[in-house]
């Protein structure tokens, strides 16, 4: 067991180190003119995809090198690496790894440098967890398919250039079997996007959207992989650290500022750090987030050795969406009516930020897979316990 | 021994729920946000001619001159349709003025509270937010035999639908040397203003206070000697948002329900699951119990006083407990609908987290309960 | 809703208070002579199977005399009304609904009377919560079934004279329609039984057993019901007060004692009951002890209006569980590393009341049906979700 | 970085595993309790011979001069098979020896821990338990050189097994003006008992010392300079602790795992129902995640001192939960097998709540986190 890094390590860490420290500005010195530069800094040293290899143009980082560059990343706050999100963390890494040699060409570059907006296309009204149950319907046509059908809770779907779709392009197959993946531009005629509000009406999240698909034409040159080989698609994923290292500084920063409300609040007439009750929930938060910090490092060290379970995730995912409610739910009652305030207004603490908390856990813990389907995960594929 | 309603509460619950069904469905609720008044006055109006306002205003102020159990059952109704008028306030304004009030003070401002045509609110807290004493820091100066005022009382509900305000204020150094006294809105120096809130349905503010005279004859009871009509007044709006409480965790327990028998996933009703059943039943098993507490409050406040600090402190710890839960598990046993702007299960979970710190959250009633029995 | 008694209630009550305050001496004062005594003389006061019909011999009370005597019992700490709590509780109760009139004579007096002490044959090895499934076989031959099978967990049957067996006399017929109960005396032979010690051994509730049956040959006029009506015996239940106050004073009782002990102790450097955690805990108790309390009288008057729905007891029956394994689980806390100890020592707080506790309660949590079946019930009968 | 074990501490595990299992199964635990050492001389001989008792005592003083991630492994071990020898009590005497004591002291007693012909243990707790430097109450009586201590220390674990005891007393006034000294067995005064348990496989008990000397070459450092000694001492013992309740939640939670894929009832295996599903994934998820926690405490003893206060309050926090949980959960999730006497489930659920408030339970230490963060 260690925990220290190589000295190639150490220099990588200080390298990234010097970097933020030269170049990131600290997070209210950061204007709307800073982030187009700052993507191409970070694109230049190929920290924008940098888990990709390096002949489409990826960064080519060793997993250590990954989780030290994320972690380096999170702990400065930096601002996301890439503007570009879902492209960067769902379409690049399948079409580097189903992609044709055009569409590598086509796609690759462009999600790189920030041009493209991708949303994923896989919810439909009727199918929530179980998404393998899709219905919408791409029937081929000659050269190409042509698309009717649903998605809904399409995240972006009302500014992304295009789709990564999933369709149903066989009805007769087993349900898992007759998936097929399209790449299809937003601009496609018979494509309408409706937005869905979410409760934090206009603030941070909302951006689902409901797609509808009529009579789309799409040409079979955009299909991802082969005809029916979309379930393995949505399922694979390249190798690519998976400590879950931002996570953990994400609430990292979030206990510190949880830790801040309490020193200022009252409970009950009395100062909130003297009540043994919200000493033991802090000091529980504290705990689990190092544990999910220690777990993702377990799980790198089984990554590295090459024998990582691949449901290992859902055990600090489970964290994560408990972390997630159990804080902002802890910082409302610290507030006391003040946590009814919503807003920037003057009544409002903290500028509303554990407002918006309690408003966006949801997105996460239900939309990243609900905890119920983690537990099953766990369950049957950890524990060995039978299906239901 | 009798723990139900009588014909005239069902009556009153069926007749409630069927007006505010019409009259304001959840889907006007956002509507109704954006008014000046943030709840409609046509329904208020109805609500004041059908005696609902005055429902314990005594029948000799102009009230129905029932009780609080009576009140319950429409509290029950407005909380399950998340009606955005100020009922709860109105009542608990009443309430401290025919506890509290001489009889002519009663004479001077309940018909109008009871009949709707003002509207009344009570201001407790100003710089600390707790339910002892020693929180209450606002203080009166003499001003020949009245009192004058000048400072914020905050977490006023429906600032700035009241017409007057119940207003509890310091008159000596001693914990408990409280009094209360009545400020009109539109008197000089009195401004509420409201701030946008979580839960969109619900007003919440302050009211200031520059220089407001309170004369003798809007002072409640003798001065400094009000803490125990002011406890009542906690124990009764703890009471009134526990009843509103279970009217909106229940719809929202029913939503979900609902939802769990339709929707099917993996080629069943998702209710048919292990997970999403048994937490359904424990929380029908919470708010049946809760709802116990409730109505037990409400008989304790007509029937059995010295019943009713344990009783409401009961009534609104577990309730809490109870809404909190159902508000955030309602969110998390819905898919990703449950948080959409058009689905009322956001709804629900917003009140519940407004409503958990009104007159104390479950925490501050736990201890409380401790407190009464000395320890 | 009106929560007194009316004149004539009252007046019960208050003989029922004044004859304990004449006749039962405080717990500490109770001695083995004392037992008997007490039995004859509430005997003779119809107290024992008070709210069986007067016609069989039982006190014909009323729900609410029954409500009213339980309470005050359980007040007063009296002990349990009658020796035979098996027979009292569920045997009798049976009997009277099913029993011909040669049985009722034959069996009811001798449970009023301390005569007879009764087991139950229903779990088997392979049956659980699923008591339906059980498989002790009963075969008519002439005038008497031949019994070979076996029963587990079966509470008493070392020292019972008789046994309350469920047998299956139909093993084609669904499963809920082949079951038959006998009434069966232990010393019939080829009967078999063998303790079983539970993990307090040779303390409270040490009585479990397994009970072999090796053709047995049980008279058919022992046999209770028609052949085939088992499993409506085993869900029946005679018309009697449910409001579980016998439970809901033991609970206050703990209580007190629990604070008590908050009172002598620590956590963490401070006393107990400056630590707002505790604090809590002890306020959700009283809460939710009164919510049971309350559950009852509505349950009650639903019960006096006829319309008590049939799965009613199950929403106490998880508040007794939670209670039992959440107090014995604070006490156990609060008394840090003498929790560990045992026994009657010196070194043991409270006489070792705690620990009895720790190690009785899965009597009940598990025995009575488990907090899981007791949720299924909730779900399927009262929400109306669909069966598993 | 490797956050894993080496080859030799797998091989160390796979070793104590098949030597505890056949020298110390389950089976043997009942009739163990009865003798009068309450675990095997035997056993515990050959634990001496493999060099196991002094895996952390250096290699001059007779030990095998591995860290505290090896004895970790064997601790993980012996909680899985609830081994009833005083390895952890011997363990901690020889690291407080080793920490605190000079050459001489190291070398009169380090020796004959390692090799098992003597047990060590250690009293730091008497008239209160608690964790901070002023519970420590017995109060050294100068004498010559050395002191005379008279009282009670109480719950010491392993009493009458052990041969010597590493004595926490108090010799000055403020709070942590504390020493540590060994006292014998045998030597005058000093005496010992033990009291049945509810785990019956651990003994606990008294130390009564009746005008005891300590000599000063028996004294551990400087006097009145022991509480930075004592604190690490309650991390070791607190990780040590921890690193027990990891094997035997581990093998509580394995047996509730099977019985769940065993036991059929209403037509398939209990474990395919998500009530019992859901409740054993979420204790595999805490017990990992104790897991990572107490495995990195280890990794701090051995290389990471500033690291050291921090890492074990959270260990044993998180896996004093985990424990907790599993051992009740255990029982609950069986049916009526889970205890009776022939069934393991119950020695677990036992043993978890012997181990909860050693060396500091849950609320302790993350009371404690706060305080490290100057809270």
């Amino acid at each position: 067991m260690d925990f220290n890094l190589t000295p190639e390590e150490e220099a990588f860490r200080r390298e990234v180190r010097d970097f933020l420290a030269a170049e990131l500005p600290p997070p209210k010195q950061r204007d709307a003119a800073f982030m187009p530069e700052w993507w191409k800094k970070i694109r230049a040293k190929r920290w924008i995809g940098f888990s990709w290899p390096e002949e489409v143009g990826g960064g080519g980082g060793t997993l250590m090198q990954q989780f030290i560059l994320k972690d380096e990343l999170a702990r400065a706050r930096a601002p996301l690496l890439g503007s570009d999100y879902t492209g960067l963390h769902w379409v690049g890494p399948a079409i580097i790894q189903f992609g044709t040699p055009a569409q590598k060409a086509r796609y690759i570059p462009e999600i790189l440098d920030g041009q493209s907006i991708w949303c994923t296309g896989y919810s439909e009204p009727d199918v929530g967890s179980d998404l393998a149950a899709l219905q919408c319907r791409a029937v081929r046509e000659g050269d190409s398919y042509l698309v009717n059908g649903q998605k809904i809770w399409t995240s972006l779907a009302h500014f992304a250039k295009s789709i990564f779709l999933m369709v149903r392009t066989d009805a007769d197959a087993p349900k898992h079997d007759g998936i097929s993946c399209l790449l299809v531009p937003m601009d496609t005629p018979g494509i309408e996007v409706q937005r869905v509000h979410n409760m934090g009406a206009g603030g941070y999240g909302d951006m689902l959207n409901q797609v509808f698909f009529n009579d789309v034409r799409v040409p079979a040159e955009l299909r991802l992989g082969a005809e029916g080989q979309g379930w393995e698609i949505i399922c694979s994923a390249l190798q690519s650290e998976r400590s879950g290292i931002t996570e953990v500084n994400r609430h990292e920063t979030s206990l510190e500022d949880l830790l801040d409300l309490a020193a200022r609040s009252e409970r009950n007439g009395r100062p909130a750090l003297e009540d043994a009750s919200v000493r033991r929930k802090l000091g529980s938060f504290e705990t689990r987030i190092e544990a999910m910090r220690l777990n993702g490092m377990r799980a790198l060290t089984r990554q590295l050795r090459g024998d990582l379970h691949p449901s290992e995730a859902s055990i600090n995912k489970l964290h994560n969406c408990d972390l997630l409610v159990e804080m902002s739910e802890l910082a409302l009652e610290l507030q006391g009516s003040a946590a009814s305030y919503y807003g920037s207004g003057e009544a409002v603490l903290d500028k509303g930020r554990w407002q918006l908390a309690a408003l966006s856990w949801p997105a996460t813990v239900i939309g990243g897979g609900t905890p119920n389907v983690q537990k099953n995960i766990i369950a049957e594929r950890m524990l060995g316990l039978p299906k239901d | 021994m009798d723990f139900g309603f009588s014909e005239e509460q069902e009556l009153l619950r069926g007749e409630a729920r069927k007006l505010l069904d019409e009259a304001c469905p959840l889907s006007e609720l956002n509507a109704l946000r954006e008014t000046p008044e943030g709840h409609s006055p046509e329904v208020w109006k109805q609500l004041g001619e059908l005696g609902w306002l005055g429902l314990i205003v005594p029948e000799a102020y102009g009230g129905a001159g029932l009780g609080w159990l009576d009140l319950i059952v429409l509290l029950e109704e407005t909380g399950r349709s998340l009606f955005p008028g100020p009922l709860v306030s109105n009542s608990l304004a009443a309430a401290t003025l025919a506890d509290a009030g001489d009889d002519a003070q009663q004479r001077r401002w309940l018909p109008a509270l009871a009949d709707g045509s003002r509207i009344g609110s009570v201001a407790l807290l100003d710089e600390r937010e707790a339910f002892w004493p020693d929180a209450i820091g606002l203080r009166g100066q003499r001003d020949g035999d009245g009192w004058r005022l000048s400072g914020e009382k905050r977490f006023v509900t429906d600032p700035t639908a009241a017409d007057l305000f119940v207003v509890a204020f310091r008159t000596g150094d001693a914990p408990e040397a409280l009094s209360l006294g009545v400020v009109e809105a539109g008197a000089p120096g009195v401004s509420a203003k409201h701030f946008p809130t979580l839960d969109q349905t619900r007003r919440l503010g302050n009211l200031e206070l520059l220089d407001v005279r309170v004369a003798a004859d809007a002072v409640l009871g003798a001065p400094g000697e009000a803490w125990p009509a002011i406890e009542r007044l906690l124990d009764r709006g703890a009471t009134a948002v526990a009843a509103e409480m279970l009217g909106s965790a229940q719809a929202a327990l029913d939503l979900t329900v609902q939802y769990a028998k339709d929707r099917v996933q993996f080629g069943s009703p998702i209710g048919r699951f292990q997970g999403v059943k048994h937490p359904l039943a424990e929380m029908h098993v919470q708010l049946e119990s809760a709802r116990s507490l409730v109505y037990y409050a409400g008989w304790a406040l007509d029937e059995s006083p010295n019943d009713v600090a344990r009783a409401a402190s009961r009534a609104k710890a577990l309730m809490t407990e109870a809404s909190s839960r159902i508000g955030t598990e309602a969110i998390q046993l819905h898919g990703t609908i449950a948080y959409t702007e058009e689905y009322p299960a956001q709804l629900y979970y917003k009140r519940s987290k407004f409503t958990r710190p009104l007159f104390g959250d479950a925490d501050h009633h736990y201890d409380r309960l401790l407190r009464l029995r000395g320890l």
